[in-house]
């Protein structure tokens, strides 16, 4: 009785569950994407050391806090299968951001280039999260 | 040279007005979320601001009167005092904004953190207001803040599709994954941004310090048929590079330090530095302007003396305000409170002070005994009337949307 | 001459003093004791010099109090739309000229007249 | 605009709420001393009612702000205020010179003694900071 007179949170229903995983996700591309743009524009030069360093340390803070709150969310029952993906996806997205972050502010160049190709490659698995979560 | 700086003031308002720390923001992310289709809503708000720009600056040339006397003049200590703390709401939490954004634009050039700046800002902010002169406070900063122009360089670098922008500009409504709630609620604050009431303090203040007299209609005009636009057009290309470099990538704006990365891709390091330079004027002139509209608003409802133009010991509550003020905002900022964040909650208080502060504008602009032969013309009354069912519409609409929203998500 | 309508109140100095936002706002009641509105405007006449000037009537209201904005009876060039809005709010207004004051009690606000008369335009300013 | 006669620009007729309510009150030098908080009104030998003077200060503005702000005000002020019972300040109807967006005044603001809080203002925070007397 209790799940059907829920009312309808993402903790209870799992489709709102799901919309909550893809919007998740979308905030996270958009953090992602941002660190890709930072790498891409600090290895061409075209912009300063501290300022890519402020950048990318600010989305990889709002990324985390975006992660955070859809980790904490009660996944309802069935929706496990999404939970697990969506979060598997957003800790990769996480690891990558904090690379970037430590070779951007060593000004490692190599570390830099390194940190793009996994950049790009976890954005554009999250570009495809709506196709691909269950 | 000299008619350059005889706009200056037009221009600090608008740039108070168009860009400072919430609007940079806003813009960004308006551009980032909605392309241009927005774009009608900046243009609707700089003829708005104008026309009223030019009824209290008009008032305050021949009548040397400015807008916050006049507010409780017609409109009684009751309703004039509720629009006393409704427009301290939008200016104080502005000015706590301001300074906070001056410090989130050096933390831009050094990442030292932003709130390790913040006393280093207020203070050098107060010895500002208190020392240096109005007039050179207000060609440095307003000015310095057209640095911001390299938005606009930047966007005809990045050589975008302009017949795409200019498609974006002629469809005003939300894109693909947007509703109609949030596409509103930034109509509303770029509406609410144009038209802050602290534009108009500051501008018929203004206009008292400069000692304008009837023979200044002229210079006055000059400041607000120039300077407006030019705020509107800085906004504007501010959205218009986030539109061309992130609306494509699906990247929304949150934060200040992503605003000027298009102008880093568009113009590499020097871009990026001249940037930086006009976020820090903008937000620097900003917060001379509402810091001294707090004073203004205050002293001017109560009848002390105000202004820069005369010795602080001859304005001394006016100035006590304006550093009592500072020394809040500090305390505020140091609680590390986000900055942009600040600005969000000025909305509600403008919901109330839009109307309370344009009303009696749009009255005593009329009346022969502020303005003798100068009172307005059927073109002003008409805009006005029209622009102030407009604030009306606006001012209802506020507080809903940005609950229905939670603040524009 | 109406009778001395005055209750004194504040007496210093032999002189009775009040103050203007006591009338602004009392209740204006007819000699049959039916209420006739709210004081809404204290107009004044005389000069030169402001301490020649006297109370020479009282404008009512049927709101308490409410500023007219200076729409109310001098015809002010202004936007229509305003115009009629204030016009709207106080289309109920009357005049009472001092002579027709009976009484006014100040501490408890409320104002008697004999009659109350039409709200006519003001006169030209100088 | 201001006539600079003796008499207020002699304007055969005032009223109060719109012409001398809340507006801003000069100096003869042209400074802001106060608002019109309030106008006193004494009973004349015939009856009349005659403008006194023109009151000044939260005494007068406390109880038309109204409510509980307005009486706040007024409780407070009179807290401050050393003297027994506080009267609000006060500028005899005579000094009035002319009245056009404002009312302009013949004393100062030190002469009409209505300047006390911006005096001790003055005093205990303005004048302890350097350039207190640099005009712009």
């Amino acid at each position: 009785m209790l799940t059907v007179s829920g009312c309808a949170t993402p903790e209870g229903d799992p489709s709102l569950y799901r919309d909550e995983a893809v919007s998740t996700l979308s905030a996270a591309e958009s953090s992602v994407v941002t660190v890709r743009i930072v790498l891409t524009t600090r290895l061409r030069d075209r912009t300063f050391g501290r300022a890519a360093d402020d950048a990318v340390t600010t989305a990889e803070t709002s990324l985390s806090s975006t992660a955070g709150t859809f980790e904490g969310l009660q996944p309802p029952r069935g929706a496990d299968a999404v939970r697990q993906q969506a979060t598997q996806l957003l800790s990769d997205a996480e690891d990558t951001v904090a690379a970037a972050r430590i070779a951007v502010r060593r000004d490692d160049r190599a570390a830099m280039r390194q940190a793009l190709v996994a950049v790009a490659g976890v954005a554009a698995r999250l570009d495809r999260a709506p196709e691909i979560l269950p | 040279m000299k008619k350059l700086f005889a706009v200056a003031l037009g221009i600090l308002t608008a740039i108070g007005g168009f860009v400072d720390i919430g609007d940079l923001v806003t813009n960004a992310l308006v551009g980032s979320r909605f392309g241009l289709s927005l774009a009608w809503v900046v243009a609707v708000g700089v003829i708005g601001i104008i026309v009223f720009a030019e009824m209290s600056g008009r008032v305050a040339a021949v009548s040397g009167r400015a807008t916050f006397d006049l507010v409780r003049e017609r409109l009684g200590p009751r309703i004039g005092l509720a629009n006393l703390l409704a427009s301290m709401g939008v200016t104080f939490l502005t000015f706590i904004a301001e300074i906070g954004g001056v410090a989130l634009a050096i933390e831009i050039a050094t990442s030292v953190d932003e709130v390790l700046w913040v006393p280093v800002v207020a203070a050098a902010l107060w010895i500002v207001l208190w020392r240096v002169r109005f007039a050179v406070l207000e060609n440095a900063f307003g000015l310095v803040g057209l640095a911001l122009v390299v938005f606009a360089v930047a966007l005809w670098k990045l050589d975008p599709d302009w017949m795409d922008l200019w498609a974006q500009v002629t469809s005003p409504r939300p894109g693909a994954n947007e509703t109609w709630t949030s596409y509103s609620y930034y109509a509303v604050a770029l509406f609410g941004a144009a038209m802050t009431p602290y534009e108009v303090f500051f501008f018929s203040s203004g206009g008292v310090e400069e000692h304008w007299s009837e023979k200044d209609v002229g210079t006055m005009r000059l400041n607000v048929f120039l300077g407006f636009p030019l705020g509107g057009l800085l906004s504007l290309s501010i959205a218009a590079v986030t539109a061309v470099v992130f609306l494509p990538a699906g990247v929304q704006v949150e934060s200040l330090s992503q605003v000027p990365l298009p102008v880093a891709i568009a113009l590499g390091k020097i871009g990026l530095a001249i940037a930086l330079l006009g976020f820090f004027a903008a937000t620097f002139g900003a917060a001379c302007e509402t810091g001294l509209s707090v004073g203004y608003s205050m002293a001017q409802f109560y009848g002390w003396s105000w202004g820069k133009f005369v010795a602080p010991r001859q304005a001394a509550r006016f100035h006590a305000v304006v550093l009592l003020a500072t020394v809040v905002a500090v305390a505020v900022l140091l609680t590390t409170v986000d900055p942009v964040a600040v600005t969000e909650y000025s909305v509600v208080f403008s919901a109330l002070a839009l109307p309370l502060t344009y009303l009696p504008i749009l009255v005593i602009a009329n009346d022969p005994d502020y303005m003798g032969e100068r009172v307005n013309g059927w073109f002003a009354n008409a805009l006005g009337s029209v622009y102030f069912v407009v604030i009306v519409v606006v001012s209802v609409a506020a507080i809903p949307l940005m609950v229905l929203t939670r603040g524009g998500q | 001459m109406p009778t001395d309508p005055t209750v004194p109140t504040a007496v210093s100095g032999a002189v009775t003093r009040h103050r203007i936002s006591a009338l602004l706002g009392s209740r204006v009641l007819l000699r049959d004791g039916s209420q006739a509105g709210f004081v809404t405007e204290v107009r004044l006449a005389g000069g030169p010099g402001l301490q020649s000037y006297v109370v020479e009537g009282l404008v009512v209201g049927s709101r308490v109090q409410g500023s007219m904005l200076g729409y109310d009876r001098r015809e002010v060039a202004g936007p229509w739309l305003v115009r009629a809005l204030v016009r709207l709010v106080n289309r109920d207004l009357s005049y009472v000229p001092w002579a027709s004051v009976s009484r006014i009690d100040w501490d408890g606000h409320v104002v008697e007249v004999d009659r109350v008369g039409p709200l006519t335009d003001e006169r030209a300013l100088r | 605009m201001a006539e600079r006669t003796d008499q207020p620009g002699f304007r055969r007729q005032y009223d109060a709420q719109l012409h001398l309510l809340d507006r801003q009150i000069l100096d003869r030098d042209g400074l802001p001393v106060a608002k019109v908080d309030d106008i006193e009104l004494v009973v004349r030998a015939d009856g009349r009612l005659a403008v006194a003077a023109l009151l000044c200060g939260p005494g007068a503005l406390g109880p038309r702000t109204g409510g509980r702000l307005g009486r706040w005000t007024k409780a407070i002020w009179r807290r401050l205020r050393p003297d027994e019972d506080p009267q609000p300040g006060r500028i005899d109807a005579a000094l009035v010179t002319g009245t056009d967006s404002a009312v302009h005044v013949s004393a100062s603001a030190a002469e009409l003694r209505l300047d006390g809080l911006e005096r001790w203002v003055r005093r205990y925070v303005v004048d302890r900071i350097p350039g207190a007397d640099h005009a712009d």
